[in-house]
């Protein structure tokens, strides 16, 4: 195979992989930048790599996808057991008290409070519903994350306020113009 | 200059290490005492032009300026004997520049790829099944002790050590009292002047550094009789300007 | 390969897949129910599939995890369209670059080679998660600080030894040592 050829490949590999949803084929032309034609090609070329593997190509309607292979079903279907009988860890329940606290909360703040990354923790505590992400009232593309009544109603409390010292500690956690004290 | 270059954005604030490494590098020469004593001047010039230090970095600077202070008063004084500490710290300073120099090289071939080109975990999936499956181990009282703990570690931007800055002796303050000292007294010992064996070490430094100063300007003249003997300080003219 | 140690390689590739987060090794095994030594032997062979390929498999401080390869990254860069990709600062780059050659490395020693106070560039780089802090293994008190996986996958390298002139520069490390950290 040419060497351009290979690049492609890789590609389209890379590009089914990264999304985790079906992509149309005149989509994934315009992203490589091939034409239709090219792009079928390459798209048969890549069903045989995925022959007998953990993840299979669907090819489907146009529409195209990777996904966990069949014989794989039983082991995933574990996986996503295990990710909710686990222990939430230190940094799930310290995500999960400043969200309690806070009520809609950006990542932004959550990590400048704690001081680390929090992208996994607030995708644990999302998967097993104790949170929820939904767009910002004061703007439409900020993502704010609050957390879920089922989750106080384990806690047994109907609303936020009836954590122990809430306005004290609500008040404690303002970390509003947090922008100016990220520099050296 | 193209966009991927490696710049300092203006106004951001250099370190100590980096402004001395820059003056070397500026005049092209290698890292070692002849070189710094050349560019000691430069330095302390730069110091005394910025007008708000970072708090926490000032003690650096003057510090690193006592060092070059003892490297050029050995160049200009050969007969001037420095004591083992002293030796040691000129030493030591080479050896930092040695390494900062290496780390920034480095750091400049790392940003040349840093986001270049990435490598990316998937997506998560949007579709997942949400189950509401709380842990046990989820209190009131386990949220309450972390919040407890999460706000004490909140950094405070106040809390960045101000004490450091009063044990450091401000340069210019040091030249003024030098030139009272002079008119009063015309001729007087370095030991004197400095206090020395009675202050701390980086106040009889910043006093020498004063005292070098005022030898370019051509305010005062210095005599040393012999190796270890006290300096002695003289002023050329009665009427000392003011700069 | 016998059948079974083939369904291995399948799960394998299938969790990887599916999680899209790094995984320990451990946790591995027990979701395969393998041992330890069987999950190794097992992983080096998963490693060979992912040569020249899409998708890359990166194995880091007893993580794995799956990645796009570094030469699509363009295609997958026009899915992103992050204008912060690039964005750190020249402290943020230093001290980043000290901790990367260096490895586990306390404040104390950054700033000591920096000359200057890195308290902020450290909160910065830990906020992004390209670096991570832990107790030091020879003090339980003393904090060190190490390079992340989100770091190499930043800088478009599998492993710690794909760092420009790592060899050369961990040679000269191994001879210098620095003395007297508390003369400052």
């Amino acid at each position: 195979m040419e060497p351009d050829s290979k690049l492609i490949l890789k590609k389209i590999e890379a590009v089914l992989f990264y999304l985790s949803e079906p992509i149309s084929h005149k989509r994934l032309s315009e992203i490589l930048d091939i034409n239709m034609e090219n792009l079928k090609i390459h798209i048969e070329e890549l069903k045989k790599i995925f022959v007998d593997r953990g993840v299979s190509l669907i090819d489907f309607k146009e529409e195209i996808f990777l996904t966990t292979s069949r014989e794989t079903s039983d082991c995933i279907d574990l996986l996503i057991q295990d990710e909710q009988k686990r222990d939430i860890g230190k940094a799930g329940i310290e995500t999960l008290s400043i969200i309690a606290y806070k009520g809609n909360v950006t990542r932004k703040e959550i990590e400048y409070i704690r001081g680390v990354n929090s992208q996994f923790a607030l995708r644990g505590l999302l998967i097993r519903g104790l949170i929820d992400k939904k767009s910002a009232p004061y703007d439409e593309r900020a993502m704010v994350y609050s957390i879920t009544t089922e989750a106080l109603m384990h806690l047994g409390i109907k609303n936020i306020e009836e954590l122990p010292e809430y306005d004290t500690v609500n008040k404690q956690l303002d970390v509003s113009n947090i922008e100016d004290k990220d520099h050296e | 200059m193209n966009t991927d270059s490696y710049t300092v954005k203006t106004g951001v604030f250099e370190g100590p290490l980096d402004t001395l490494l820059s003056l070397i590098e500026k005049r092209k020469l290698f890292i070692n005492d002849i070189s710094l004593a050349q560019v000691a001047d430069d330095y302390i010039a730069y110091i005394k032009s910025i007008e708000d230090f970072p708090i926490a970095d000032s003690a650096h600077f003057i510090l690193i300026a006592s060092t070059l202070v003892l490297i050029k008063s050995k160049s200009l004084l050969p007969n001037l004997s420095l004591s083992e500490e002293e030796e040691k710290s000129i030493d030591d300073l080479e050896a930092r520049l040695v390494e900062y120099q290496k780390y920034k090289k480095l750091s400049e071939n790392l940003y040349k790829i840093f986001g270049k080109s990435s490598l990316y975990m998937r997506m998560p999936s949007k579709n997942t099944k949400i189950l509401f499956v709380p842990d046990d181990r989820i209190s009131i009282a386990r949220i309450y002790d972390n919040i407890r703990r999460i706000i004490i570690e909140i950094p405070k931007v106040e809390n960045i050590p101000k004490t450091l800055v009063q044990k450091v002796v401000s340069l210019e303050d040091m030249i003024e009292d030098l030139t009272e000292r002079i008119s009063r007294n015309f001729k007087m010992s370095f030991k004197d002047f400095s206090g020395m064996g009675k202050k701390e070490k980086v106040s009889v430094i910043v006093s020498f550094l004063a005292m070098l100063e005022l030898v370019k300007q051509g305010i005062i003249q210095v005599k040393q009789e012999n190796n270890w003997d006290d300096i002695e300080i003289e002023t050329n003219t009665v009427s000392i300007p003011r700069y």
